[in-house]
């Protein structure tokens, strides 16, 4: 069972590589984002400033953001109601995502999706997917639109371990795979269902990786803790998608930090589990690999520090915003703008 | 002006509106090659190509996961799921997709897609393949559900579906795949939305859908004829959205309303028009609106007992009659 | 006689009639270990044990499918949908399955599952997590469907479901899990297809399910003390089967109706009934009979947004009497 | 692809092995009579007798016969609206199968089923489903019954190729595995979904067998034409799955004559494609077999007769009954008997 991270990673010091010093501050600057935008959601959370419920990736962000740094503008992210971090990594303001968790006008959607459907299409966030499986096939729709119309861009679609027992997978893998669509799926292994070992619910050790051969696909499966890996990966499925050779169906090991929702204290977990893959925290690790390309304490702390007033002005700018408006109550059912069912 | 059976409009409608959009493709279970299997495709896969017309694994929620994705971003897709039963396998996306997607994003996402189904019963086909499903799909906001019961009806409705920005359920009715009407020649588009007083009366109004209308004009003969009853006879076609006012309407004109449902009486389609008729129209009324339906039963395969549970032209004469008369 | 939540009452009910029958089996998502999501299911693991209360995968489909094969040769399963929306994904069993097993066998099959879903909004979870399905599941001859808005009605009607030997879609509102109410001590067995009048009234009746019910009540009590209407409040808590006599004797004595529906207005259960009561109780009512529901929109998630979508006590109180002061 | 039979088997006299000649002939009953019961039903269509839908086995009897006598009485089958073979196979009285086709009193489910729904759950067949998928799910229930009360019969689930692309499929895969389910699933893979080539909407060669290992399983393919492969495999199936080792997945290869359903006329074939499968036609390889054993023609020609005897004699009844009466019209849509549902 995938359990256990690796803890005995040996690093090699390395001065050039494939990865050039900016995209890694890229994806460094994007894990911090992510980290600290989904720290103070959950203590606007505490505040009682988000209301509902929420879905954090902390520990997952490496994922989020090597797959980010791999996309083009165009391509399009389709993402679950653990979605804010693949919101934020595709450039959507930190203010515009807590905005909407707090109901106000500024929001992504002035409040009318909420934390579970964070959706930005300008940023190519195509939308968050609450109904576990339902999205799979969605993604492929963009990838065949794609293909159809001669299209260079790409949809990825991120999904948990539980995800790969619904239906909607098997039909969605199988369907991309014959029509050879765009699409790339990623599968965020973090051990966990809601509160289940997927281990305990799933017929194979590796969910999304053990039945890659069921479609004819490669069996990959990368630390996704390591931004840099899971970057690599990508640009592979990228290059593959876009030269017409189809889809991908990448498993990425995780582990979440928070529990499932804001209403979870995580208590299934076992002992040590928790502190063994804090070990292995996504900052951690990439802070470490930006020291062996030579990269300063002092450049990491700006970055850190530029984040954080990034973040403390958009929760300055949240908590000024007016509550959103009640008119849109009626508005936007319909593509009139309104909500007429009948003359 | 050709005699076209309504099998036909089909394909010509569907056609209609490939010829005019590149946008517009179209997928399903062997509806391309074998060109469906009511036969209602035949042509369209020779016409415009296999990048256009798709033969799909059996894989529903692929199907209507993959035409809302190819709509979100820019096509027009054309839907089938091939008997209107099978909706259950793919209605995650009818009931929680397609007509949440353009609200929970405040208008950033649209859903111009068509998903059409082979409805109802008559072919002897048994409990899951013969369900009259408008009750699935009408009550979700942002999804739009038009039922078609004539060709010239199929061929402009299917091009007011395909020209709608919104999530369409577009049904066809398999024992009406044989029938025959007029179609002009050229371009036909209609209007979503709109009912049709296929017969103007004065004693009551008889509102029918899909293969109940046809039986609804016979029973409205036969009572003028036999009963010197006026019946007015109101095809509803578009369910949402729904013309509210040409029913209203009629009602304010005969004082009397009876619905002819397909469907198994619970919470058929009459239930809500009844309930704004008693709502809006209640001082209109002279009389009790009154629900015909199939009872509360799975439809039996047997030739002789579906006949007994769908309405009839002879079982929607004498409830008329009877309540008429009362 | 204890306070109970109705959370609790819940684990109370099923573990009732676990420990009266060996052939009771419980499964679903999270339910075991974590005692659900709602946690409304804590303690079943520990008192009956891995072989009768089962955590299952991510796999609506086989839950409902298993619950279905199980019943069919002799066990009684409660199987679990988490949030009532995702009933969309496992939709062929409530449609095509369960309810036409026994008729599609001339009988031979039988099917004495419960299925137990969290229903409706408050909150503020959205569009996809907060929807009140009665109206997706009561069309279907053959299944019924009942909706308990008290501690009390969730321990006798989940007997009541457990025993009864059709399958049941059992209605859970997830804002009501945090209420409490009295719960007599020993085995508590109801009655399906009962309705309750909650509160007497002479002038009208307000017919409530779920949610719905204690804002019912807190309208009529606002209505007789500051406009003296006196209001009579029916719970229908089941919708199939319905207890038309109590709501057509109620009809009969009050002579005006609403439906107060937490669904968005299109085909919401209220429509059924109101159909019902126009034909039958046409005769008796002094004036139209309103639907106050939900608006044909999503739910939004905003807490601002959802309370205005969602009948209040406030909207209650407003169309109730604007509609008998005209 | 799957696409030719084999046409090179040698045969090889043996006189002894692990097979009976008494179940030699009772797997060639089967098979004849499947043959003939099913051609008879489609001259009845052909008088318009059978009204509404059937879809014939022919030349997938093999599969049926070989299944069939691998089971124990009490043992369960789940067919598809493809159930007639499966439901003869288990002993449900040709009568009664054509009473049903033809909407007589006589029928099994007297007329309220038809052609797609056969059952009799006296015999152990516990219905025919036709919307594409549902039993196997169904069947993984009934076998979660055997293990939970400790009863030893297993669920043998039918289906085919197309069936393998739909989600249900993958969910009931993952979860008989995972709760070492005592079912067997046998996917007939006759090359077509209904007029669709298998091979066009599939990303793996062999739809069931490719799959197994996304659920840990062996892959198994079978030659659904030779009724003793069909059988010995089977009886594996069913040793494992009796002694808690769980569940089989098992792809039979075949072809079917007819079309889809009694409206198809099958123009979507290559040209030859059936005539070579006719040379593999399950009846000609199991005489063949039948003969290497040493029966003789003589035996063979009687049970031919003994079974046309059968038919004719079923048709005369079937012609003979009432059409079923119109009183069950409103019984058993509830377990009290009848439809109310109010009061
Ligand atoms: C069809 C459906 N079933 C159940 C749920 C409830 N649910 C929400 S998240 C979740 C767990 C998903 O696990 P996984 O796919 O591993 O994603 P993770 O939450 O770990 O990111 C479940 C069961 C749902 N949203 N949709
Ligand atoms: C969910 C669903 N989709 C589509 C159909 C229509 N349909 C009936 S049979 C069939 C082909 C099935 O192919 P396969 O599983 O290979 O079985 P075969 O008919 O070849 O025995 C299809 C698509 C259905 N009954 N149910
Ligand atoms: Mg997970
Ligand atoms: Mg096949």
């Amino acid at each position: 069972m995938a359990k256990s991270p690796k803890q005995d990673r040996s690093v090699t010091a390395v001065v050039n590589d494939d990865i050039s010093e900016a995209k890694r501050l890229e994806m460094f600057r994007a894990q911090v984002l992510m980290r600290q935008a989904e720290q103070r959601a959950f203590d606007l959370f505490l505040e009682n400033l988000v209301k509902g419920t929420s879905h954090l990736s902390l520990g997952q962000e490496a994922i989020a953001a090597g797959v980010a740094a791999a996309m083009e503008p165009g391509d399009l992210s389709f993402c679950t109601y653990r979605g804010h971090a693949h919101t934020l990594a595709r450039g959507v303001p930190v203010e515009k995502v807590l905005g909407e968790l707090m109901g106000r006008d500024n929001g992504l959607m002035r409040g009318k999706g909420g934390s579970m459907h964070l959706t930005s299409v300008e940023h190519g966030v195509m939308g968050s997917y609450a109904i576990i499986g339902a999205h799979l096939p969605i993604a492929c729709g963009a990838a065949w639109r794609a293909q159809y119309k001669g299209q260079s861009d790409v949809s990825v679609c991120f999904f948990g371990d539980g995800t790969t027992n619904i239906g909607a997978f098997h039909e969605a893998l199988n369907f991309a795979v014959i029509w050879k669509l765009p699409v790339v799926f990623v599968c965020e292994n973090n051990l966990y269902m809601e509160y289940t070992p997927i281990s305990e619910v799933t017929a194979v050790e590796h969910p999304a990786a053990d039945r890659a051969s069921a479609y004819g696909l490669p069996r990959i499966i990368v630390d996704g803790n390591d931004a840099d890996e899971v970057y690599r990966t990508m640009l592979e499925a990228f290059r593959k998608a876009r030269s017409g050779e189809g889809p991908s169906l990448i498993e990425c090991l995780t582990y979440r930090h928070s529990g499932h929702s804001r209403a979870d204290p995580a208590k299934y977990r076992p002992e040590g589990e928790l502190e063994r893959w804090k070990l292995r925290d996504p900052l951690t690790i990439y802070k470490a690999r930006l020291r062996e390309f030579g990269v300063s304490e002092a450049d990491m702390k700006a970055i850190e520090d530029d984040v954080k007033r990034v973040v403390d002005e958009a929760t300055e700018a949240c908590k000024a915003a007016p509550f959103t408006s009640t008119d849109i109550l009626f508005t936007d059912v319909y593509a009139d703008g309104g909500w007429a069912w009948r003359n | 002006m050709a005699q076209l059976t309504y099998r036909d409009a089909v394909a010509r409608g569907i056609a209609q509106e490939m010829a005019r959009d590149e946008d517009v493709v179209f997928l399903g279970e062997d509806i391309a090659k074998a060109g469906g299997v009511f036969k209602a495709t035949v042509g369209l896969l020779e016409q415009f190509g296999p990048l256009r017309v798709r033969d799909t694994p059996i894989s529903e929620q692929a199907i209507l996961g993959a035409a809302m994705g190819a709509a979100m971003t820019g096509l027009k897709p054309i839907a089938e799921i091939m008997f209107a039963d099978f909706i259950a396998v793919c209605y995650d996306y009818i009931a929680n997709e397609f007509p949440k997607s353009r609200y929970m994003t405040n208008g950033q996402v649209k859903c111009p897609l068509v998903v059409r189904v082979g409805n109802g019963g008559g072919a002897r086909f048994g409990a899951q393949h013969s369900q009259s499903i408008e009750n699935w799909v009408m009550q979700f906001p942002g999804l739009k559900v038009v039922a078609p019961s004539s060709p010239v009806d199929i061929v402009g409705l299917m091009a007011a579906a395909v020209r709608d920005p919104d999530p369409v359920i577009f049904i066809e009715h398999k024992s009406l795949y044989a029938t025959t009407g007029e179609v002009p020649d050229g371009e036909i588009v209609d209007t979503l939305g709109t009912a049709k007083i296929l017969r103007t009366g004065s004693d009551c109004t008889l509102i029918a859908l899909g293969m109940m209308v046809p039986r609804a004009l016979a029973a409205a003969e036969r009572l003028q004829a036999e009963e010197g009853i006026s019946c007015e006879v109101v095809d509803v076609r578009s369910l949402v959205p729904l013309d509210t006012q040409t029913i209203l309407g009629s009602v304010a004109r005969t004082h009397r309303v009876f619905t002819i449902e397909e469907n198994p009486r619970v919470l058929g389609w009459g239930a809500e028009i009844v309930s704004i008729i008693a709502d809006e129209a209640f001082y209109d009324l002279d009389g009790p609106p009154v629900r015909i339906t199939t009872p509360n039963i799975p439809l039996p395969a047997s030739d002789i007992l579906e006949d007994l549970a769908i309405p009839s032209v002879g079982r929607i004469f004498e409830t008329v009659l009877r309540s008429m008369r009362s």
